[in-house]
């Protein structure tokens, strides 16, 4: 009898203890099996510490190129004690359990229904390596080879995935290969290999490359011509800054001088950090900073400013679980009511939102000419699924022709030849969006007063209510202006022309949602879908919005922000907007939104199809 | 309303090296209160900039909140001016200095900017050694929301309610000096002979200078019974409850020589005493700074003048190793490295 | 020919020069026309600076006892040269202007259609007073005078104020007197009195009190046992840390140690303010408090955390004009969605909505008791208009037999007869509000963990999916326990059987919405009204809500956030709620809301009445 | 996972005289890195409110975020205890301690959640004098994030990132005596002899008592390649550039006598100098300690033992003559007015 294998279709979990090297060598793992053409997913599931706590790296592996998280284990790989219940518990029904069988494993572990696959890991790194932090470091490798092997993965292709990771210290490739070979070796040696879950090489990752958002973002702002990054080290957003700076040292020097076109400066805290970003701009730079909720809050009164005094801030925040300090390493998308709305008094904030890492890079750069031209500050909301872990993407492009936008500013020239009095807060073409001018750029024209406080078009402080009202109308206007410049959603095809249904969704939980079209379609339920890529929501939005009556809202936060806001900026009528929500820290699956539709659609299965 | 000097009243008609007049540093008219100390520094600032000829468009003025704060719009009116949020001004300066290292940076800031909200960023900017000049116009208490205690008010002293300040005051120019400050000086808002070289000097330093500048408030440190005919009006405001009376006056002035002491009466009656460093002090030699800063201190007295300066200041911008042109200056050819830069990224992580 | 009279109802302004002396002789002034037994209002228009600039204090007199601000000036004290222009223009046709003849009137200040009264002020003050300080504060008092005998006020009144007034000065009494004669009699001798409008003594005031919303919170804040009052200063609300301090010193001071019962904090900035009141709480003393705008955005962070943790706040917050420092001495109500919604995540915050001061001191002292019952923030929203002006209102109430709340906590004997495991965040009740302990409680009993990250019901830290979602959804499940018992909204005589129209305000506009119900009354538009008093919306405001077929929402800010917490707590459908709004930083008008109505309703007359 | 032992391990068997052992003061087992000082320092803590027969819920403990700052889960299980948020915990146990004036405050922070973020807390804190313990875990980097250098990083320093430090670390103990601080002391995390009698001291001391307590990050202030075997994983940890390996280290120890000096090689192979005072130092004379302090530093140097103690301290709640009885066990009846007062009140508004 032919055996049947599930091909390139599978969830691979590995249960780790942090600080253990396990991190590297599943990475290297994933992305062998990128290499051999297959979509994959790699999710790090870390605690909030440093060292010893219970940490899993999961990878979706699906050769049609769902990208979303998928609920059920087919192969765990259980290195850590700790969390070992948990983790058996874990494996579907039919799947496999890879341990350590140095020591037999004890029989409160055993299930009927899953297979294990033993192997002497500790021990093959005991008899191979002289001290106990190389056996810890290559035990991990070790499972590696015999994880590669069962599930049928090109060796070759890890090999040189790690000649690759080791270009530099070429004495540690040897090493490394042998700890590769003794895994492989064991599962020759003791297994029937491939189990029934493998890989096949394919050709289903085109041009992709494998990225996390966070580098993405930094790249874009590399692109875009950020010189100062100022940041403050915090959880998501670190890597960001990190990145930043890894790569502006690379691209940023001057050949000749070896001086920086850059300044990297880590501040004493999210105050500070949006502090020196206001001032930079002010001063004519692009800057921008990197945080997460917590900063976020913090950085509340100076988000104010800018947005009263118009100066163009670039904000990355990469949410994470919240409220307070909440779960600092999971991810939610719930700060989308304290952003779009971040600061005291009428306050109104644009925002774009990335799905994957050619987004965070584009939208980061895109960022930047938006804060310029609309003079006010942008959020690029991003999160930690998003920003910390690697995604397959489309690659990254620049056009060389692409010119930075910058904005209404006056150059000395033109200030010389200005015969009119300059007035910085002065709507002189009808954009709501006034000139300004940096400091030092012309003698005796062109300078001005920034301040907090109501001013005048001329920035002249002034109590009068009048002069309060033209201000903060012609923000208001400066509003719709921004919905002509933000870049509209992404409508997927059109399933359903009688328009009864609708779905949308935006960041992180696109992957699911496309893959729940798919699997709506499949039980013959017809939905239009949208993408929302910024607030203020653009024209598009409104219509698709007006033109559904029934409309699924995806979102990752208890509270339904996204929600809140189509239904406050477009001032549709709630009943039409129903939630589908996940909020535990886990990205949602296409598997929740499509039953979390299906079951609220059984009241009136006759509407349908 | 100030003494400060509208634009078109007494311009000094002399052009400096630049070709300016004195009138080409002033600033809108003051609308602090007569007398109040803080326009007695701006008009200090003035002075200097004309005197070393600077072009007031290479000057950026930056200030918090406070009645300090508003005084970069009573000053230098063709510079770039900012008058941020409270307490933060440290952290919006040490941005613009990053954005272009060419210009000269003014910050002004009050006790309370300064040593309560922003005692954070102003210790962090002296860490950083930002190119600036940072004047804290120190009057012991928060002009304008009416006269409470600072952080900087002294032990012991009556504020407006009444109440004996239990804290000790903060020492900006000790606290400056611990700090490892490449720059420290203090003076008295009226004593321009010593203040103004004083502020060309911090100008001209190549890394954080510190001016901390007592300034008395008249309105809220105007506490004591000081004059028979005075008592009526303060009798007057005890007696309504509101700080709705402010007596004009004059400007305390001072006028004395380096090395010597002088008291001074502020418009509370109590009295301030003043100790210049002698003609000779070497501002070198930081040791020898913070023993005499304490030793003045346990005497009673106020130690002025420029206390240290470290000859081999390097700022934020050479500690960073920055490029000599300026971040503002740079466009897609000085800063994008390109599509082909990006291609190679992109391969990098297949 | 009978002279006709208009008695009681005018409104006068007084421009002076701040740093004068005139706030207390205009207060003395507006203070005897209220013991004349008539409403006033008084207004006090200043400027963010401390001496020289224009300052405007507006008394509305009104025998009805209508309190909203009225626009059209009846009398204008002018004694500001800076704002002649403007305060010439401001005079309503046919009203007054009296202003200081020591020096002629400018003809540019003529204008036909208004009354001129000159008054030697600085001349009869230089005559008679020997200090230039004195003068100026004594032409103060002259004008008073001449003004009293304008408009036929009670002398006798006025001179038992200003005897008060100097109760402790006895000496200042007299010279006061001989001021206000000079002008008394300057008027006598020159003019003809009274003018056509003027006051008559009245018996309208009942036992009201002539209070600001400040000093009423900080009352309420002392008899609730607040026991630590941290703040920094900020106007508006700074007034309510003094009143704090001052009541404290004659109401807490133990009378045999002369110790004091309370602890008066001037923080080094709003985030250390409200770090104090949450370790205060925490350590199980009453804490509070008071800040606006800038400083709610800078506590950010730590609302989050009293959110998730689970602390009793209060926080009065006096709204001034925003965005950024904004204006700082002008009245908003624009910080609602920035104070229900702050801090990043999902989080939700308690408000209530006083509308005068015998609410400031209620509402505060409410909130107390709801901050220990809910283990959560409570705000309580005041505005510059009502927190710094003062506003006539029934007096103060407090009855002897009332206890407070302390909420649950767990004492010393319930924890040492407790068998079961003490859980902090454990639901025992089902009403979501889990107990508490103080620190130093018991030996071995009761102790936890307070912490800002996601926390198991025993307040253990965990980044456990479900973990999360059992607290979260808890926090949700206490919301709707707050919901049951927050203050019920005020409903006012029911016009509209049809319910087809509704009016629905709060705080500070109460006093011009109620004004309005009265003028469309006149013009027979029949509308049921509401006060919110308390977010969340209780059952009461949802049926309102919901019965209504079109309701105006009346609010002082630009984007119409009440009417958004509106939409969004109550799934209401936003074409039902109308925007009713006046953002200039001035307390909105009657007619105002009543030509904004009519405004809306003409397209559809035939609906009405 | 830490070798602090958990309650179960070599319970110390002997009964203070409140009646508690030892293990009575432990806390949950550490989750930090093994080897961290940080370990050492609750070990510390344990050992000293032991010794001082301190009944575990007379003291709350707080913290900050960092590594640092999770240590009171570590030590004292029957104490209530306050995880806050970054930087904020001075505030925190400023109204904790206004809350109930007979409970001790031990609050532990780290030199980030101090030095940066937490830096105007730290000082307003000082400057009330508020009756406190203030812990700060010293190791110079930002462990929770990473290892990123915080501000009391030295001048030169080498980072995990191999970026040398630019700027002047921010010297504590320093700090707090320019402040005015009543009570502050170095040590080390692993000099147990010294560090316990030292917490003792400052929780008997009536006022903010510092710690400054180095105590070397394993993770991230191992960057030098020091051993022959250590190279190989470091290299790995470069090449992977993924801070994913930590290796097991044995915390530091060190014990030396008062008035001696001992060099300590941290676990990158670099070493620092440890300087004691001698056993006859008088720690109430404060200009002496400030001049020992800096003369120590430019020896490259670091002073190490109990520097200043005021033994005049008077506390925030002295200095604000507060009630005995803590306001925590205040009712309605010593704190409400009444209505009859309230009466007076609103005639007084007629
Ligand atoms: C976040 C914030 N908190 C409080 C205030 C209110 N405020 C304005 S100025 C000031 C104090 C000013 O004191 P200082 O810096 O000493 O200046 P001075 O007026 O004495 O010159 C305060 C507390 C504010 N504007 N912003
Ligand atoms: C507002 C905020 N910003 C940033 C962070 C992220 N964060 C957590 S711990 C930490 C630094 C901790 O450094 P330190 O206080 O020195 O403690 P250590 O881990 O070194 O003991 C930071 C920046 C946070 N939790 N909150
Ligand atoms: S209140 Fe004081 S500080 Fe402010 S302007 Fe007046 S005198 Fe100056
Ligand atoms: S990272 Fe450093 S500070 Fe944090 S637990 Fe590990 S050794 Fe300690
Ligand atoms: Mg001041
Ligand atoms: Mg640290």
């Amino acid at each position: 009898m032919e055996r049947k294998f599930v091909v390139n279709d599978m969830v691979i979990r590995f249960a780790n203890v942090n600080g253990t090297g396990s991190a590297s060598a599943n990475d290297m793992f994933a992305k062998s099996i990128f290499r051999m053409g297959i979509p994959i997913t790699p999710k790090n599931i870390f605690p909030s510490n440093i060292q010893g706590l219970p940490t899993w790296y999961e990878v979706r592996i699906n050769g049609k190129g769902y990208l979303g998280r998928k609920a059920g284990i087919d192969i765990l790989v259980g290195v850590n004690p700790q969390s070992f219940m948990r983790d058996v518990k874990s494996v579907k029904s039919g799947g496999y359990f890879i341990y350590d069988n140095s020591k037999p494993l004890h029989k409160e572990y055993i299930r009927e229904d899953i297979n294990y696959i033993g192997i002497p890991m500790i021990k093959l790194a005991m008899d191979n390596y002289p001290s106990a932090r190389l056996q810890q470091l290559f035990k991990n490798i070790i499972y590696v080879g015999a994880l590669a092997t069962l599930i049928d993965a090109d060796i070759d292709v890890i090999k040189s995935v790690i000649s690759e990771q080791f270009e530099k210290k070429q004495k540690l490739i040897p090493p490394n290969f042998q700890a590769l070979e003794l895994g492989i070796n064991y599962i020759k040696e003791h297994y029937d290999y491939p189990i029934d879950v493998k890989v096949e090489k394919a050709n289903n990752v085109g041009d992709s490359i494998l990225i996390d958002g966070n580098t993405a973002c930094a790249l874009g702002a590399i692109y875009a011509g950020a010189t100062v990054m100022a940041w403050y080290p915090i959880t998501p957003s670190t890597s960001v800054a990190k990145a930043y700076e890894t790569y502006a040292k690379k691209l940023r020097i001057d050949k000749e001088t070896g001086k920086k076109k850059y300044a990297f400066v880590q501040a004493e805290d999210e105050l500070a950090a949006i502090g020196m970003v206001i001032g930079a701009t002010w001063g004519g730079a692009r800057a921008f900073t990197a945080t997460s909720g917590p900063g976020v809050s913090l950085m509340n009164e100076f988000i104010g400013l800018s947005y009263f005094a118009e100066i163009p801030v670039v904000l990355i925040n990469v949410q994470r679980g919240g409220p307070s300090t909440g779960m600092p390493t999971r991810s939610q998308q719930a700060d989308l009511i304290s952003s779009a709305y971040a600061s005291h008094g009428d306050t109104k904030h644009v925002l774009l939102f990335p799905s994957n890492p050619a987004e965070c890079f584009e939208m980061t750069a895109q960022a930047f000419d938006l804060a310029d031209r609309l003079q006010t500050l942008i959020m690029v909301i991003s999160d930690l699924d998003l920003g910390m872990n690697n995604h397959l993407s489309p690659p990254m492009k620049w056009d060389d022709e692409r010119k930075y936008d910058r904005g209404k500013v006056f150059t000395e020239e033109q200030l010389e030849n200005m015969t009119e009095k300059f007035g910085r807060y002065l709507d002189v073409d009808g954009d709501a969006i006034p000139y300004r001018t940096y400091p030092g750029t012309h003698p005796t024209k062109g300078s001005f007063f920034t301040r907090g406080t109501s001013h005048d078009e001329y920035a002249k402080y002034s109590e009068l209510g009048e002069v309060y009202l033209r201000n903060v109308d012609r923000l208001a206007d400066k509003w719709d202006t921004a919905k002509t410049m933000v870049p509209p959603p992404e409508l997927y095809d059109v399933n359903d022309d009688k328009k009864s249904l609708g779905l949308v969704f935006f960041g992180t939980t696109t992957y699911a949602a496309v893959e729940a079209m798919d699997l709506l379609q499949e039980q013959n339920i017809a939905i239009n879908s949208m993408r929302v890529k910024s607030f203020p929501f653009t024209k598009e939005v409104e219509t698709f919005i007006s033109e559904h009556d029934k409309i699924f809202v995806v979102e990752q936060n208890r509270d339904a922000q996204f929600r809140t806001l189509l239904i406050n900026e477009l001032e549709t009528n709630p009943s039409k907007l129903i939630k589908v929500l996940n909020y535990d820290g886990t990205p949602i699956t296409a598997q929740t939104i499509m039953s979390q539709i299906i079951g609220m659609l059984e009241p009136v299965p006759a509407e349908l199809n | 309303m100030s003494y400060l000097k509208p634009l078109f009243h007494h311009p000094s008609l002399k052009e400096n090296k630049v070709g300016y007049v004195k009138a080409d540093y002033e600033g809108v008219i003051s609308t602090l209160c007569a007398g109040c100390g803080h326009d007695s520094i701006s008009g200090a600032i003035v002075q200097a900039c004309y005197e070393v000829s600077l072009e007031p468009h290479r000057l950026a003025k930056l200030s918090g909140i406070g009645c300090s704060s508003k005084t970069p719009t009573y000053f230098l009116s063709n510079s770039h001016g900012f008058n941020s949020v409270h307490g933060r001004m440290p952290s919006i300066t040490t941005g613009a200095n990053m954005a272009n290292k060419h210009l000269i940076y003014l910050g002004v800031s009050g006790d309370g900017d300064t040593a309560s909200i922003g005692m954070g960023q102003f210790v962090h900017a002296i860490r950083r050694n930002l190119n600036m000049v940072y004047i804290v116009m120190n009057n012991g208490c928060y002009g304008l929301t009416k006269g409470q205690d600072s952080a900087t008010a002294d032990f012991g002293s009556i504020s407006k309610t009444g109440e004996s300040n239990p804290y000790n005051g903060i020492d900006l120019a000790g606290l400056a000096l611990e700090l490892g400050a490449s720059f420290v000086g203090r003076s008295f808002s009226g004593d321009k002979s010593q203040l103004v070289p004083m502020i060309k000097a911090a100008m001209s330093h190549p890394g954080f200078a510190l001016l901390d500048v007592i300034s008395p408030c008249v309105t809220f440190n105007n506490n004591k019974e000081s004059t028979k005919s005075y008592s009526h009006v303060r009798a007057h405001i005890e007696s309504t409850s509101e700080f709705d009376f402010v007596p004009e006056e004059k400007a305390i002035e001072v006028d004395y020589a380096a090395g010597d002491s002088a008291e001074v009466e502020l418009f509370d009656g109590s009295k301030i005493l003043l100790s210049k460093l002698a003609p000779d002090w070497n501002p070198t030699d930081k040791f020898t700074a913070v023993n005499r800063l304490h030793e003045a201190k346990s005497n009673g007295q106020i130690l002025t003048g420029l206390l240290y300066i470290n000859p081999e200041s390097k700022d934020l911008h050479s500690m960073l190793n920055t490029s000599d042109k300026a971040f503002n200056a740079m466009d897609e050819t000085d800063l994008c490295p390109g599509s082909m830069e990006l291609e190679k990224i992109n391969q990098g992580l297949r």
